[in-house]
């Protein structure tokens, strides 16, 4: 029973990742008043890059790729999409979390295997970058933990069936969204993938069916901390419903990566050991006298 | 012509005896020099705030058989410019190098010996600057021909058919 | 036991002789040693106590083989035997061998005296003697050792003369020794006397781990000394400190001494878990400056440290166990790490960073064992070092401590970048030209390697064997035990099950790996065949990123107080002071002995007239 | 002149003609008309297509204008780097036969002499309107299958290299400036 | 009978002036004499010189005390003869003169008497003190030394015209109000520069780290054994306990000063004089405690440090470089390190405990904490010089002549017998410290029940 959730989970992850990706790279066009792709164009890149012959550089690097994917393939079958849960007793957010930096470690690992020093710059900016962003989330989510006494994903979302999160804890739900900016890697927060500067960073020596799993990967962790989001702070209610919030967060989020130069890697730890941990601790120490709306 | 640079000149022709000069324009003037001269105006016109040597080049009269050595000298003070000329035969060109004045010139002279094949004493850089692997004579003398080189080097493509004739078609004037 | 640590004693004489003969007879006979203990271990019934021959004129020392000792023995033995094994071929690089093996089975019964040991004075000799040996070890190994190894010993003395002074405050108030009377006699004395006995006997623990106070010494320590040693080092002595902190926090019952502050934790371990905290803030921010990669481990070892102290004082049944089970997974993770710095360093003879790369490709097992051991030592999933930490952040935010949470989590992505620094400089990235013809390590280096992995991927897929000898130790120091099953842990906030993480990993890498094989195949590249934006490349030992890794943090605080130039300074200060009273008291002339001998007239006359 | 492809290639290659990335590296004074074709009026991005930073993400080589002996070198070096089915389009008179500079003893005549080229696009630097007139042509092109260079390239490799020995001496050149 | 132990040494000093060698051999014998003598007494045995009775004459008192102070002073004086290698030409008559006053020092009932001794003593150290061509040393030794003479004199003027007569016991027996006071102090002062308090032992350094290895042996052991057994006699016995705690004060001053400079010194001899001065100041501050635990102590960890001395003096004078070539000295240097330290399993941790246990139950929690920090530091210089001499590698090292590493063997091995039974050495503190402290039993056994 369970790997037909787990295969749900999964198909989804990967179709309707794909196709929000599209709708983004439309939306960014249409807000630089260009055309902009088909909606489809991800699935055609991903299968175009999948169908190359490409270059490997040892062992290490496809081990590298193959984890990355594994990993957060894993990550992505834990986490429940509204009341479509593979695991109902086991969805734990710090196992999720952490399940989530095998992922990351895989990648680190095989792009910086490649020998290329553009890589390992770009991977040594992801791992600051994760750094800071992690410990705000972390804190914000320490807080709701401790408010429902429960760090089980779908036992948090049932509870907040009368209002949600977002509104019960306006704070810690706009760290947690800037969290989630910093973890999407979206404009904002891509200094480890700028193109510019380090000819897209850990990518560099990714050439074709590598590139094809890479973007496989990315989607699946843009799904998991979208849906993580939005089970924790929006409720999560069946699944149709939770697929529109899902959608409504992408947008929002696309909206602002679209407008906004890159950060510079000393400024977003800095940025984030400020304002977003000031927040999580403020909204922590208001959950601990009980001030919840 | 400036009055400053008039009562240069002056000094100059005390100091090195007659030269030819000819003013280009308000702040600027050309002279004509022996090449064992060059080197005292040089210096001369170096201490007398013409400190910026903006450039050295050197031009190939063929049919004089002769290289013209030209030192272009700038002053920041008054704004004026002094272009000194010489000339140098053409057969083995040899020059004294100007590097203890103005280190640049070392890239000049570097780039004269690639270009012209004029050598400098005093400047044993005399690496290839700026082509690579070159095998022919310098390419900036008049007498290399680059046409036959570049067919002799890169073969182009061989045209068989009439585009004229083509073009002509294509507007229309013909049939065809 | 007493026989057993007879046998450990003699056998160490016996080991020195050997080693003096022939030096691989003699580490055979170590691991031996070490095997026969291991064994007589499992053998002992747990809760029997004997007597040791007689240290203090009226006063026998007694031993007792708790489930506590118990624990902790066998992680100290796991990690001697391995590095033992990893002896034979490494030591034949070292000078005057027979020493080293001698000093190290010494050490080894030592830490087993000091974790059978049943009174504290017992306990404190077993510590002295550890101590002295380790620091004779320690200054075996680079030129540098020789002033490290004095830093070392007197940090350590620090802590152990603190705790004596605590033993003979407690003598002489109670007459007694022996732990167990104490325990029952301690919590109802006055709060002054309470603290100051925790306090010092505290130190002792302290200063062995490597908490805030006195960790300066680890860094030089680990920095230095031989290789093998410092794998030693970071496994067993780090664990008496471990073992030192829960005597202060369980075994004397701090629930029942200290009004309950915050939390369900008592006023002493709320300040112990500060302590805890700056030290894993401390490790985490300075691991990330390090070139030196053992230098590196040295401050990893300072926040796990600090984890394994918040793990223990929180005193509830999912931190304890926390703790507790950080303490072994940190063991492990720590030797695997030490023991393949020192096959690196046995290659390629040099320990900093910036100086290696792309060793993967000569040394696959090596970096196979770091791997696993950094994939542990940082907590991620797959393996046991995760689920220690899961249960302290568990139990961080289930008590609502979230400074504290907030210092656990910066250490446990703080350990992502210092653990992928090596990964990166050392075995990944361009090989360097003069370590082409680098080779793997002999099998007897790497057979305990491999071993040491295996054991962490198992105890990460099914904690329950380790969960259950830390229940038994919960129950023995009467601390409500952990629920769990062989493979899923519970606990009041949430539950989780490692053998599904396990599976649900392993069925995302076959997904992964059908995809990478119904596609075309790659063509395989030589690792210099690089995007180097067009330009032709051909000194490729530039062309790694390895120097000031993450010099874009580390530039956030550069100007950090340096505890360490602290203390040195104090060491100035204390010269100086040596130096004027030389000058003024003893080496004067005769008319300033005068002048001193009636100042001495006057000041007595003074005060007694 | 198409191959016979497998019906696995024949998808590959319709999914290659709409995800076209095209790799950042200007070579000559057409590159000035690529940033018009990505931007709001011509908008590239609607046929898939991108710039790409390195070699290897990247399907199509854009050879703008014209190529000097040195630029050759790092072309075909980069070219090399590129995986497998990719494609080469050159701007402007000067990579068909030298154009303006047909007489230099600098730049080279003719590229398809060093590397194959699979489309040109007339005029010294084509507007973007021939640029997508250019690319439309291609992706028709990879569709039925002509766009067939890099296999040219890989089948008769000893033609071409002799080519670019014969005039560039040699590809990797080793002096003061590459350590 | 007792007085034999005096008369024939001094006899042999005069001899061996004439016959100019032979007395470095004849020592043995005279010592082995001596405990033949020592051995046949049994304890309390009161010997009047010149027939007069108690309080008027000389009366030497050999009380279980001052039996086992001989002894052990004999027995070094007897280790020190054994090895005639390092008493050089001149040096036997001033080792006879030494040990005939040592003899007297410990034995008289007599204050006055005790500072005749005194000044002896003193009088041989100086020259002692010139042993290796010291002058500025021995001159500035010279100099204190009779200041501090002159101060016991005036003690001993002042408790005669209390008490009316000489005799330690008669003194002891009737006290004499503010006068108690002065005559401690004077004492304090006049004992502080041989016992080598803070400010007065200026110049032990000097003196012991002359380079010459007789002197700080000789010095360093017997001398100041004796010197703590005269402070324990004069201030608990005569003098009742007054000024304890300023002595207290000043032995911890000591301490912490004797430990501080040592840190900084970078030649061993000088290191190990420093230490001296730091053990000497803690066996006073011990012995001001005033209890049976304390004293016991304060005497055991005195014997166990003037053994460790005995084996660190010479070897530190002898081998410079380091223990490559003879493993048996530096094995047997280690072995005292360790004693002198406090590890365990050594001697020198159980007399530690000895003192810490008796402060703690005198309700005194500075001297640990001090003696604890002495510890330290001790362990962290003497450290540094084990593994410097046993590790760094050592071109050349003069070996020891034999006798010299057989004693110093036996005696390593002694410490390491005393760190598991202490019995032998404890026994002998414990006689010392009970026939200190009870006065009355001291007068009785002199004055005869008048």
């Amino acid at each position: 029973m369970t790997i037909f959730k787990v295969a749900a989970v999964l198909l989804t992850g990967f179709f309707v990742g794909l196709t929000l990706e599209g709708i983004a790279r439309k939306i960014i066009a249409r807000v630089q008043r260009r055309y902009g792709p088909p909606w489809y164009q991800n699935f055609i890149d991903v299968f175009k890059a999948l169908s190359k012959h490409g270059f490997s550089h040892g062992w290490i690097f496809d081990f590298g790729v193959l984890m990355a994917l594994g990993g957060v393939i894993a990550t992505l079958s834990f986490v429940p999409l509204g009341n479509l849960v593979a695991f109902p007793g086991l969805d734990n957010v710090f196992v999720v979390l952490y399940l989530f930096a095998v992922g990351a470690l895989g990648m680190a690992m095989g792009m910086v295997g490649s020998g290329n020093p553009n890589a390992s710059i770009g991977v040594a900016r992801a791992l600051t970058q994760m750094l800071g962003y992690e410990v705000p989330y972390l804190v914000s989510l320490a807080a709701i933990i401790f408010y429902y006494k429960t760090s089980s994903i779908s036992n948090l979302m049932n509870l907040q069936a009368d209002s949600w999160n977002l509104f019960k804890m306006p704070i810690g739900a706009a760290v947690a969204f800037i969290s989630l900016m910093g973890m999407l890697g979206k404009k904002p927060f891509d200094t480890p993938i700028a193109p510019a500067e380090i000819a897209s960073g850990p990518m560099v020596e990714l050439s074709s069916k590598y590139m094809g799993l890479l973007m496989l990967m990315h989607t699946f962790s843009i799904f998991v901390e979208i849906s993580l989001f939005v089970d924790i702070f929006l409720g999560g209610g069946s699944y149709l419903v939770f697929l529109l919030k899902f959608t409504v967060v992408w947008i929002i989020a696309t909206l602002i990566s679209a407008v906004l130069p890159r950060f510079r890697i000393e400024q977003v730890v800095k940025f984030y050991w400020r304002v977003p941990l000031g927040l999580a601790f403020l909204q922590a120490f208001f959950v601990l006298i009980g001030w919840v709306f | 012509m400036m009055n400053s640079m008039n009562d240069l000149l002056e000094e100059l022709k005390k100091l090195f005896g007659n030269f030819e000069v000819q003013e280009i324009d308000e702040r600027e003037v050309k002279i004509d020099v022996e090449s064992d001269k060059v080197v005292g105006i040089l210096t001369t016109l170096k201490s007398k705030g013409y400190s910026h040597l903006s450039l050295l080049t050197c031009v190939d009269w063929i049919n004089e058989n002769k290289f013209e050595l030209i030192y272009i000298l700038y002053s920041w003070q008054n704004g004026c410019k002094f272009i000194v000329a010489t000339w140098i035969e053409r057969k083995n060109p040899k020059f004294v190098t100007v590097m203890n004045l103005w280190p640049v010139a070392r890239f000049y002279e570097r780039e004269i010996h690639e270009f012209f094949g004029v050598e400098f004493e005093g400047n044993d850089d005399m690496k290839p600057l700026i082509l690579e692997l070159w095998d022919d004579i310098p390419p900036l003398r008049k007498d290399f021909d680059p046409l036959e080189y570049s067919k002799k080097k890169f073969p182009g493509r061989q045209y068989d058919k009439d585009v004229i004739q083509e073009a002509l078609i294509f507007r229309g004037d013909k049939n065809g | 036991m007493s026989q057993l640590l007879l046998i450990l004693f003699i056998g160490s004489f016996l080991v020195y002789l050997l080693t003096r003969m022939n030096w691989i007879i003699g580490v055979l006979a170590n691991i031996g040693l070490a095997i026969y203990s291991f064994y007589r271990l499992f053998t002992f019934k747990v809760g029997t106590s004997e007597s040791i021959f007689s240290l203090i004129v009226n006063q026998n020392g007694t031993l007792v083989y708790s489930e506590l000792s118990k624990f902790f023995g066998i992680i100290s033995l796991i990690v001697a035997i391995s590095v033992y094994f990893f002896l034979i071929n490494w030591l034949e690089k070292q000078k005057n061998r027979a020493v080293f093996n001698f000093f190290l089975a010494l050490i080894t019964a030592s830490t087993l005296g000091v974790f059978f040991s049943g009174d504290l004075l017992t306990l404190y000799i077993f510590w002295e003697i550890m101590l002295l040996f380790s620091v004779l070890l320690v200054q075996m190994g680079k030129e540098d050792s020789k002033k490290a190894a004095l830093n070392y010993l007197t940090i350590s003395l620090i802590g152990s003369y603190m705790y004596l002074y605590a033993v003979f405050m407690l003598w002489n108030r109670y007459g007694t020794l022996v732990i167990k009377d104490i325990v029952q006699k301690i919590s109802v004395e006055t709060s002054i006397f309470k603290w100051a006995v925790l306090i010092l006997i505290a130190a002792a623990g302290i200063a062995k781990s490597g908490i805030f106070p006195l960790h300066t010494w680890l860094r030089t320590t680990q920095g230095s000394s031989p290789d093998a040693f410092s794998a030693i080092l970071a496994g067993q002595l780090e664990k008496l400190g471990a073992y030192m902190l829960v005597l202060t926090v369980a075994v004397f019952p701090s629930l029942k001494m200290f009004p309950v502050l915050y939390g369900g934790i008592p006023v002493f371990n709320y300040v112990l878990i500060v302590l805890g905290m700056i030290s894993i803030l401390i490790g985490t921010l300075m691991a990330i400056k390090q070139n030196d990669m053992k230098m590196l481990i040295a401050y990893s070892t300072v926040s796990n440290s600090g984890y394994i102290l918040i793990g223990l004082a929180t005193m509830d049944k999912i931190g304890f166990a926390g703790g507790l089970f950080h303490a072994f997974n940190h063991a492990i993770a720590s030797v695997m790490i030490f023991l393949s710095f020192a096959a690196v360093i046995y290659r390629t003879k040099t320990s900093k960073i910036d100086e290696m790369g792309g060793l993967i490709w000569k040394m696959p097992l090596t970096f196979i064992t770091y791997l696993v051991g950094i994939i542990s030592l940082a907590g991620i999933p797959p393996m046991s070092g995760f689920i220690s930490k899961w249960m302290i952040f568990v139990v961080l935010v289930k008590k609502g401590m979230f400074l504290t949470a907030a210092a656990a989590f910066i250490g446990s992505v703080g350990s992502f970048l210092y653990v992928f620094r090596p990964l990166a400089g050392v075995f990944l990235g361009q090989l360097k030209s003069k370590h082409k013809d680098v080779k793997e390590v002999p099998i007897f280096m790497l057979i305990p390697m491999l071993v040491l992995v295996v054991i962490t991927v198992f105890f990460g897929v099914i904690p329950g064997p380790v969960l259950n000898m830390i229940t038994a130790v919960e129950k023995e120091l009467n601390i409500q035990p952990l629920e769990h099953t062989m493979t899923v842990i519970k606990s009041s906030v949430g539950q989780w099950n490692t053998l599904t993480v396990f599976t649900m990993f392993a069925v995302g890498f076959i997904i992964a790996f059908i995809l990478y094989m119904v596609f075309p195949k790659a063509k395989r590249i030589p690792l210099t065949n690089q995007y180097t934006a067009g330009e032709f490349l051909y000194n490729y030992d530039l062309y790694h990123y390895s120097t000031r890794f993450y010099a874009f943090f580390e530039r956030l605080y550069e100007k950090h107080p340096s505890v360490e130039k602290l203390y040195e300074m104090f060491g100035k200060f204390f010269k100086d002071i040596g130096e004027f009273l030389n000058r003024w008291f003893y080496s004067a002339s005769p008319s300033a002995y005068l002048l001193w001998f009636s100042i001495v007239l006057l000041a007595i006359f003074w005060v007694r007239w | 002149m198409s191959y016979e492809r497998t019906i696995w290639e024949k998808i590959a290659d319709n999914l290659r003609s709409r995800s076209m990335w095209m790799l950042h590296y200007c070579t000559g004074c057409g590159a000035v008309e690529l940033p018009p074709s990505m931007t709001s009026r011509f908008d590239m991005e609607r046929l898939g297509m991108g710039p790409m930073a390195t070699p290897r993400q990247a399907d199509i080589f854009l050879i703008t204008g014209y190529l000097s002996v040195k630029t050759l070198r790092r072309v075909i070096y980069t070219y090399e780097q590129m995986p497998d089915p990719k494609y080469v389009v050159g701007f402007g008179s000067c990579t068909i036969n030298g154009g303006i500079y047909y007489d230099s003893y600098a730049t080279i005549n003719r590229v398809d002499y060093y590397i194959p080229v699979d489309l040109y696009i007339a005029g010294c630097m084509p507007r973007p309107e021939a640029i997508f007139e250019a690319f439309t042509e291609l992706m028709r092109m990879i569709r039925k299958g002509e766009a067939i260079g890099w296999k040219k390239y890989k089948e008769n490799y000893e033609w071409y290299k002799q080519n670019q020995l014969k005039s560039l001496g040699e590809v990797y050149v080793h002096d003061e400036f590459h350590e | 009978m007792i007085s034999l132990m005096i008369a024939i040494p001094l006899l042999f000093a005069f001899v061996s002036i004439v016959f100019k060698g032979l007395a470095k051999y004849a020592l043995p014998f005279i010592v082995l004499l001596n405990i033949l003598i020592l051995l046949i007494a049994s304890t309390p045995v009161v010997e009047n010189i010149g027939g007069w009775k108690a309080p008027f004459g000389i009366s030497l008192v050999l009380d279980d005390a001052s039996y086992y102070v001989v002894l052990v002073v004999n027995l070094i004086f007897l280790l020190l003869s054994l090895i005639p290698q390092i008493i050089d030409k001149g040096y036997d008559t001033i080792i006879l003169l030494l040990l005939t006053s040592t003899n007297g020092l410990v034995l008289t009932g007599d204050l006055f008497n005790s500072f005749v001794f005194i000044e002896i003593t003193a009088a041989a150290a100086y020259i002692l003190a010139y042993h290796r061509n010291n002058p500025y040393g021995a001159f500035k030794y010279l100099i204190i030394g009779g200041i501090s003479g002159s101060f016991y004199l005036l003690g001993t003027i002042f408790s005669y015209v209390g008490a009316g007569s000489l005799n330690m016991a008669h003194i002891s027996n009737n006290s004499f109000g503010q006068l108690t006071a002065a005559i401690a102090i004077l004492f304090i002062l006049g004992l502080g520069v041989e016992a080598k308090l803070f400010p007065l032992a200026g110049w032990v350094p000097d003196v012991y780290a002359s380079g010459s290895s007789l002197t700080p042996t000789i010095l360093g052991t017997a001398i100041t054994f004796a010197i703590m057994y005269l402070t324990g006699r004069i201030f608990i016995t005569v003098l009742h306990g007054t000024f304890l705690d300023v002595l207290y004060i000043l032995g911890l001053l000591t301490v912490i000063v004797g430990e501080v400079a040592a840190l900084r010194q970078d030649k061993l001899l000088r290191a190990l004089a420093y230490s001296s001065i730091a053990q000497a100041g803690l066996v006073v501050a011990a012995i001001s405690l005033n209890n049976i635990d304390s004293l016991t102590g304060a005497y055991f960890h005195s014997m166990n440090d003037l053994t460790a001395k005995f084996i660190l003096f010479p070897i530190a004078t002898v081998v410079i470089k380091g223990f490559e070539k003879d493993r048996l000295a530096g094995f047997a240097f280690s072995v005292a390190s360790f004693s002198l330290i406090g590890f365990p399993l050594f001697a020198g941790f159980r007399s530690k405990l000895l003192i810490i246990s008796s402060a703690f139950s005198a309700g005194n929690y500075i001297l640990p904490a001090v003696l604890f920090f002495a510890s330290i530091v001790e362990a962290a210089y003497l450290l540094k010089w084990n593994i410097k001499l046993w590790f760094e590698k050592s071109d050349t090292s003069n070996n020891i002549p034999w006798n010299l590493k057989t004693i110093v063997l036996v005696l390593s091995i002694l410490l390491l017998i005393i760190g598991i039974y202490p019995d032998l050495y404890l026994d002998a503190s414990r006689k010392i410290a009970q026939s200190i402290l009870d006065t009355q039993g001291y007068i009785n056994s002199v004055l005869g029940g008048i």
